[in-house]
């Protein structure tokens, strides 16, 4: 395996956990702020997936210059950087949402915003 | 050009209000107006283009291309002509409710138009990616709108709704990225080529998303407690346009996942209709109501995308949509709990439309829609369509619950009288409209009943009963006031039904009739449990009969799992056997002469329908008639024992009504011409006396205010017409020669013996002997004994309610004394329709069986010449007596204090319960509270699954993404 | 003209036979009990005396007409049983119906008295209606049994054609045809004839006299004829169905005098029942008893 | 308690999935289809030489618009929210050091956002990260000031604007071209030059002025909202 390939696995393997371990902090935790962070890490790991989709070892980034021979995808680029500002975007919001929802329930633990149900 | 201002002149609207507000309200708002406005035009350009009112074929469209180059490298809308019509609803509806935002949040304007650019972007979009962009700005402005709201539990909505939709911008991003790793592109068309592992991964993660997304179950959760906490304006306009996009966003994807075999939608959807909807039998607060519909919707989708396709699948999809979407915005609009709107008259109406809408009722359009898919379904999908039918009846249920609940509320009259018109013609228009798709025609050319003289019999019957009850329509009260409209419709529904020409004709005349009159009930004050109860019953009935009519392809020649189906669905309408509570809530309920509507001629409509069924199978005979005979029997029996102990007059009446059709019954399960003499002499007699005892009760009742048996007495002083005409009525139901009633008795029972059915002869009667009790006191408890003070100031009914009953009385003298001129008639008509059995020989004025004869002129004569002698006698032969006050009685040597403690009415036949009371008491009402609670239960087991912590239904989500793997492994 | 003639002969024949009957149970009560009691003739003295006395109030129309419903609801009975076989003109109007008719038309007398002693206004007439009709109501139900059974054994309706298949000697009446069918049908005949134990409807000791409390004069003269008449009528119809008929005048009185002694010596031994074991007593007891040839009837 | 096990089986199951589906795939070689389009077409087609920049705001400007519209509506919902609810008075005051730097630092920091924001065609940057550059200097100014900041007309003007002229610009190439949003309405230049790549600086500009004014509206209702009560 090269170094390449090996990053290219890596890559991968790092954005999937990240993904995982965002899940399975939306999944436990209580607090509305720790889950807005956990999404956080789950969008990021996302973005480097989206990333790695268009990603080939050993090329250049997408700018055209008389130097440069052959590069990566730059449509996935595009979309992570679209994705990231919607991220941004989603993450404003909810932390909004979700700070006022604390004070209006007294606590940031989303057991308790259970009025609704049934 | 058009195509893009069609698109993106909200968005411009949004981006210039985001500086205008501020500044000035009124500016913004015209901004809005002239943008939205604008779209709107140049959406209904585009549909003209396309030919989407043309709705021949809706998947003609226009590329809306944007960037540069053309796709993969840029993005496409494809604007498509189903596609435009939703977009118009879209604007319409976000026209329609600016101005309620303008008043709660005025600045949240921009979102609104954003929201509404999202949806029309969604609708049209082609590229995956695009469509999450899309998706995105819709969750947020949600978001945004919901804690922007003011109701109470905003933040909770907001937050589950933030923390679903975080969850599936997860979802769909990492399905974009596999979708991309695997083929390199982006649209939405690339989805089909994705092969091996991949596409498993893609499909689960996107259905995963779509199911979420379109809240069907059992992804349900998050959307049923955002409709529950959200305010019912935002609501509305997500309903409207955000939900609507996403269906039908759904319905794009839906057939490009790579999924193998599509059916698995179809399982998800019909299991999830199913549970959903016993979940929804417990929802209350109207929010959640409409969540729980949306999930029906939703699922309906499913099952649709799981077994339609092509162009039928468009169709059906989109008016399927489309209206619901409109039903719900038109709730949420009028259910505003902020303004506490009250109901009453066109207000309930107003309301009441969109129930029917999504219950798909017809005529309104849905109907077509739902029709034409569950034929699909009965042909291809049994166990689906079952499972389909089952949860849209479930549905109906709670949407009627839901109705009755809310027109509860009277007071005030509100103005809506316009809207409420002008809803009801829009949606009759557009029903019309929806018939262009070429859904099964409507036939009037050949009658499901080829016999002439059966057709004619039941077109007078009903064109004669419903005339009998118009004129009384005048004397009303209050909010009563307009339900001889649909007394009117109901009714002219009933008198073309015999002319229905397939089942879908039929189908449809049968429950503009029952619903028709289902609005009727509900004018009547303090109606809402009897209209509740009608409804439900309506609904069982036409859905038992939709299942049968579709499992047996249209056509009336039918045996088997259909024959049982359209059986129960009469015995239903009959109210036989247990369903006799909708009628006994329902008459007592209904306004003025709407119940002698219903009980005396609506009634013939199961008796119509079971006609219908026996002529046209092959022995001419219902399927199992004698068990049909034995339910009419017993009927018959259980019905005369309620009526003879119930406390109330109209309550009496429907017993007795409910007693007498079982005799119908006996007579058509003996398939014999004999039997079914009597089952049409009774029908056309019971027609008679019914009506005329229900418009002696609601002269009674309108002249005392009250039905109550406790109440009433003595009332022969004050109304001598009204009590001639019941008596006559009573007599005659007691089939007591020489009055009609006896003939139909005497009949059946030639018929019953004729067949050797000597059991159910005996119970039979014993019944009608038993309706000697009910007859006794129904007269005793209203007109005779001692006349109660409170109703000193009592007089005779009004004219238009006498007038028909001395019609009807003179009806019942004539077919009594001369029942040969039905007889003659009626023998050869079904002679001819294949029956078994002898027909009864008729010379002159003597009707002779094998065994028994009877001669009606004569022994109307005999009694006439007694009784006309006697009472000649008697004049002549003394002294004329004088009438003396009420209180003037042998009373232990006094005069009785007061005419209320000498009147014996309490209890009336106490003795006869206490006989009876070795029989364990079934109460009818007992079995169907268990069978509530049953449902009740499931529903609880079901919705358990709810729990309100937004992270459980990201687990559901997460769970649901697995098993799909797992049985998409599996399966693949 | 002939039938005229018979039919009015019928009705005062009936309406004398049904008041010396009355006049006969009396003094035979009377007899058991250890009395002397009145004279045969004691009824048409009461009648006459009622009718020639003034009625001078009334509680309403059908206060007033209830005595000619019960009257020509008896009378109309009456005429549909046919009295003499063989002789066709006493079978007055028997052509026009069958037993069918017959049952039913026995209501007529019923409702019309139901609906006088309801326009009375006196609550012990209706309570007496009120026990009337539940009780009527169950022993039609053995009784109606009955008939049926024995109609469909004989296969016909019609009565005389009923009293016709009985006419081979008196094993073949219907009483030895159909023991468990007429036993049913006899204890029926009971409360039919208000006799006790059944006597719940003019239980003098709680409702003085039922449903006619309120009645008095010319009108409970009319009450009293047409009581005689309906049970002459009853007399003959229980003869015509159970007891072979009359061939000829002698029999017929004999049968229906001994007929109709029966309900009188039975009521005179038997306490009353209450009105609701009286109901269930006729639910079960005669009604089982029909039943037993009507399952033998079916197979 | 059961959560966390449940969320763990859950995680797990997930995880297995994605190395059992990982295993299917191998190192690419080449460019997709899509990919390879991009690179050899780009420049002819936009004049962009930042190929991300051409695919973001050509190509797929459309997604672009969306994004714009995402944010808007984002900072929308949350000023609307937080002016709804009446809350903090006193902003925590902010240490000499920030205070100091909030003095010197914001006009660099402006000038190097504009930078990235006009040579998005060129080099890696563009409008989305210009603009967040340009709106952490406005941050830095409130977290710099004791103050709360009002309500700023000229904020939500330049957002108003910006957000308008993209949109007429993509009703531009409707007019002239047919396509949405097409960026050679303006000469297409030549690439590598800094007035090139025909809308492309446009938009980007656009872009900044939209992304910078709304990130500090947000920030300004969080300072507003945040403060102490």
């Amino acid at each position: 395996m090269t170094a390449q390939s090996l990053f290219y696995w890596s890559l991968v393997v790092t954005a999937a956990g990240l993904v995982l371990i965002g899940l399975w902090g939306v999944l436990t935790r209580k607090n509305i702020l720790r889950i807005a962070l956990a999404f956080t890490l789950a969008d990021t790991g996302v973005n480097l997936i989206l990333v790695w989709s268009g990603f080939l070892p050993n090329r250049s980034a997408p700018i055209v210059d008389a130097s440069v021979t052959s590069m990566v995808d730059p449509l996935p680029q595009a979309l992570v950087l679209t994705s990231i500002v919607i991220g941004v975007a989603v993450a404003a919001l909810f932390v909004v949402v979700g700070v006022l929802a604390s004070r209006k329930s007294g606590s940031a633990d989303v057991r308790r915003m259970k009025e609704l149900r049934w | 050009m058009v195509k893009a201002l069609a698109i993106f002149l909200p968005l411009l609207g949004a981006f210039i209000n985001a500086w205008l507000p501020g500044k000035s309200p009124k500016a913004s708002r015209v901004v809005s107006y002239l943008m939205l406005t604008a779209g709107l035009i140049a959406v209904i350009m585009l549909s003209i283009q396309l030919g989407a009112w043309n709705l021949r074929d809706l998947s003609d469209s226009v590329i809306l291309s944007t960037g540069v180059g053309s796709p993969p490298l840029s993005i496409n809308l494809e604007i498509t002509a189903g596609g435009t019509l939703a977009a118009i609803v879209m604007y319409a509806a976000t026209i329609f409710s600016l101005h309620r935002f303008a008043l709660t949040t005025p600045k949240s304007q921009p979102l609104i138009l954003a929201l509404l650019t999202a949806s029309l972007g969604l609708l049209f979009a082609t590229d995956i990616f695009n469509s999450f962009v899309f998706l995105e700005i819709g969750s947020i402005v949600t978001i945004g709108l919901t804690a922007a709201c003011k109701c109470g539990s905003r933040w909770e909505a907001a937050i589950k709704a933030a923390l679903v939709s975080g969850l599936v911008t997860i979802l769909y991003l990492l399905a974009v990225a596999v979708l991309y790793r695997s083929t390199g592109m982006l649209t939405l068309a690339a989805l089909g080529n994705v092969s091996g592992a991949s596409a498993v991964i893609v499909a689960i993660l996107l259905l995963t998303v779509i199911v979420t997304e379109i809240k069907a179950f059992p992804l349900t959760g998050w959307g049923l407690d955002f409709y529950q906490g959200t305010s019912s304006i935002v609501a509305g306009l997500y309903s409207a346009t955000w939900s609507l996009a996403v269906l039908l966003w759904a319905a794009k994807v839906l057939p490009l996942l790579p999924i193998g075999n599509p059916i698995i939608y179809a399982w998800i959807g019909a299991a999830g209709l199913v549970f959903s909807q016993l979940a929804g039998l417990r929802a209350s607060s109207s929010g959640r109501i409409m969540g729980y519909s949306t999930s029906a919707y939703a699922s309906l989708l499913l099952v649709a995308a799981g077994t339609t396709t092509g162009a039928f699948y468009t169709q059906t999809v989109i008016v399927l949509m489309i209206f619901s979407s409109i039903a719900k915005f038109s709730l949420f609009m009028l259910g505003n709990p902020e303004k506490k709107d009250q109901w009453s008259g066109f207000g309930t109406l107003l309301f009441l439309v969109p129930i029917l809408l999504l219950a798909g009722i017809p005529p309104l359009p849905i109907f077509w829609a739902k029709f034409a898919f569950l034929a699909h379904l009965a042909s291809g999908f049994p166990v689906i369509f079952y499972a389909v039918l089952a949860g849209l009846l479930l549905e109906a249920v709670y949407l009627f619950r839901f109705w009755s609940a809310r027109s509860e509320k009277t007071g005030e009259k509100s103005a809506k009288r316009p809207s409420a018109v002008a809803a009801v013609l829009l949606m009759l228009l557009a029903s019309v409209w929806i018939t262009r798709m070429s859904w099964g025609a409507l036939d009037f050319s050949g009658s499901i009943i080829e016999s002439a003289g059966l057709r004619n019999i039941f077109h007078g019957l009903f064109a004669i009963g419903t005339l009998l009850c118009l004129p009384g329509v005048f004397n009303r009260i209050g909010r009563e006031k307009s339900y001889w409209f649909w007394l009117l419709i109901s009714g002219a529904a009933l008198t073309i039904l015999p002319a229905a020409g397939n089942g879908l004709t039929f189908y449809l005349l049968w429950e503009i009739s029952a619903f028709a009159a289902v609005i009727g009930v509900s004018k009547g004050t303090a109606a809402s449990k009897g209209t509740f109860w009608y409804a439900v019953f309506a609904s069982l009935s036409g859905y038992l009969l939709l299942g049968g009519i579709l499992l047996s392809k249209g056509s009336f020649a039918m045996a088997g799992v259909p024959a049982v189906l359209i059986t129960i669905a009469a015995l239903v309408k009959m109210g036989q056997f247990g369903t006799h509570l909708w009628n006994v809530r329902t008459y007592p309920a209904a306004p003025g002469t709407l119940p002698a509507f219903l009980s005396g001629t609506s009634s013939k409509a199961a008796v119509l329908l079971l006609v219908a069924v026996a002529v046209n199978s092959s022995s001419a005979s219902l399927p199992w008639g004698r068990v049909i005979a034995w339910i009419g029997a017993l009927t018959a029996l259980g019905g005369a024992i309620l009526a003879a102990l119930a406390p109330d007059y109209k309550k009496m009446l429907a017993h007795a009504s409910v007693s007498q059709l079982g005799y119908i019954l006996m007579g058509l399960g003996l398939a014999s011409i004999l039997g079914w003499t009597a089952a049409i002499y009774h029908t056309i007699h019971h027609l008679i006396f019914k009506m005329a005892l229900f418009l002696g009760a609601a002269g009674v009742l309108y002249r005392t205010g009250t039905t109550e048996f406790n109440n009433l007495g003595g009332l022969v002083k004050k109304m001598p017409w009204t009590f001639a005409f019941t008596l006559i009525s009573v007599i005659s139901f007691a089939s007591i020669p020489p009055l009609a009633g006896f003939g139909s008795k005497w009949l059946l029972y030639n018929g019953l013996i004729e067949q050797g059915w000597l059991p159910v002869l005996i119970v039979g009667m014993f019944a009608s002997v038993v309706a000697f009790l009910y007859s006794f006191r129904l007269l005793h408890g209203v007109f005779l004994g001692q006349l109660s003070p409170k109703n000193a100031h009592a007089k005779e009914a009004p004219l238009p309610l006498l007038i028909p009953q001395a019609l009807l009385a003179m009806a019942i003298m004539v077919l009594g004394f001369k029942p040969t001129i039905l007889l003659n008639f009626l023998v050869p008509v079904l002679e001819k329709i294949g029956l078994s059995g002898l027909a009864p020989v008729i010379q002159g004025d003597m009707v002779l069986t094998t065994m028994g004869t009877w001669n009606a002129w004569m022994v109307g004569l005999m009694v006439m010449g007694l009784f006309g002698f006697a009472f000649v006698f008697y004049w002549i032969s003394g002294h004329k007596p004088k009438y003396v006050g009420q209180l003037d009685i042998g009373f232990a040597g006094e005069m009785p204090p007061s005419a209320d403690e000498v009147h014996y009415s309490n209890n009336f036949f106490r003795p006869y319960q206490r006989a009876l009371s070795f029989l364990p008491k079934i109460h009818a009402q007992k079995i169907f509270s268990g069978v509530n609670k049953t449902f009740n239960m499931l529903g609880d087991g079901v919705r358990a699954l709810f729990t309100g912590d937004g992270r459980t239904y990201l687990a559901h989500s997460l769970i649901f993404l697995l098993l799909l793997f797992v049985f998409l492994n599996g399966g693949m | 003209m002939g039938n005229i003639v018979s039919i009015v002969l019928t009705i005062l024949g009936a309406l004398s036979w049904g008041l010396l009957l009355g006049g006969i149970s009396r003094t035979v009560t009377a007899r058991i009990h250890g009395r002397m009691g009145p004279r045969v003739t004691q009824n048409f003295i009461d009648m006459w005396k009622l009718f020639k006395k003034t009625s001078s109030i009334h509680h309403g129309g059908m206060f007033w007409m209830a005595p000619m419903f019960r009257i020509t609801g008896a009378i109309c009975v009456l005429l549909m049983v046919p009295l003499v076989i063989g002789n066709s003109i006493t079978y007055n109007m028997s052509f026009a119906g069958d037993i069918f008719l017959v049952i039913y038309i026995m209501f007529f007398g019923c409702l019309g008295m139901a609906l006088g002693a309801g326009n009375s206004g006196h609550p012990y007439a209706v309570i007496a209606v009120s026990r009337g009709l539940a009780q009527m109501s169950s022993y039609e139900l053995s009784f109606s049994i009955a008939v049926v059974a024995i109609a469909v054994g004989l296969k016909t309706f019609r009565i005389e054609g009923i009293v016709e298949a009985q006419q081979a000697g008196i094993l073949s009446w219907n009483i030895f045809r159909f023991p468990f069918a007429s036993a049913g049908a006899l204890i029926a005949f009971l409360p039919m004839q208000m006799a006790y134990p059944f006597g719940i409807v003019l239980a003098p000791q709680e409702i003085p006299i039922g449903p006619p409390t309120e009645y008095s004069s010319r009108f409970l003269s009319f009450m009293f004829s047409g009581r005689a008449l309906f049970g002459t009528a009853k007399l003959i119809l229980f003869v015509s169905l159970l007891f072979g008929g009359a061939s000829n005048w002698i029999s017929l009185l004999v049968k229906t005098f001994l007929l109709y002694m029966y309900p009188v010596v039975v009521s005179s031994v038997f306490p009353r029942f209450r009105t609701e074991q009286s109901i269930r007593f006729l639910w079960f007891v005669p009604t089982s008893l029909a039943l037993v040839d009507l399952i033998r009837v079916m197979l | 308690m059961i959560r966390t096990y449940v969320g763990l089986i859950i995680v797990l199951a997930l995880g297995a999935i994605v190395v059992s589906s990982l295993s299917n795939y191998s190192v690419p070689l080449e460019l997709g289809s899509t990919g390879h389009n991009y690179t050899q077409r780009g420049v002819d087609d936009t004049g962009s030489v930042n190929l991300v920049t051409a695919v973001v705001v050509a190509y797929r400007g459309l997604d672009t618009l969306g994004e714009v519209v995402v944010l808007f509506s984002a900072s929308t919902a949350v000023v609307l929210i937080l002016t709804l609810i009446p809350m903090g008075a006193n902003p925590t005051p902010s240490s000499s050091i920030v205070s100091f730097t909030a003095g010197v630092l914001p006009g660099a920091i402006v000038l190097f956002g504009i930078y990235i924001i006009s040579h998005g065609h060129l080099s890696p940057g563009g409008g989305f990260p210009g603009g967040a550059v340009v709106a952490s200097a406005f941050l830095l100014i409130m977290l710099g000031s004791n103050t709360i900041p009002g309500q700023s007309r000229l904020l939500a003007s330049i957002e108003s604007l910006a957000g308008l002229t993209f949109g007429l610009l993509g009703f531009w190439g409707m007019m002239t071209l047919g396509q949405f949003l097409n960026n050679k309405v303006l000469p297409v230049g030549s690439p590598g030059k800094l007035l090139s790549a025909g809308i492309i600086p446009l938009i980007s500009l656009v872009i900044g002025a939209k992304v910078a004014s709304e990130l500090s509206g947000v920030f300004a209702s969080y300072r507003k909202a945040g403060g102490e009560k």
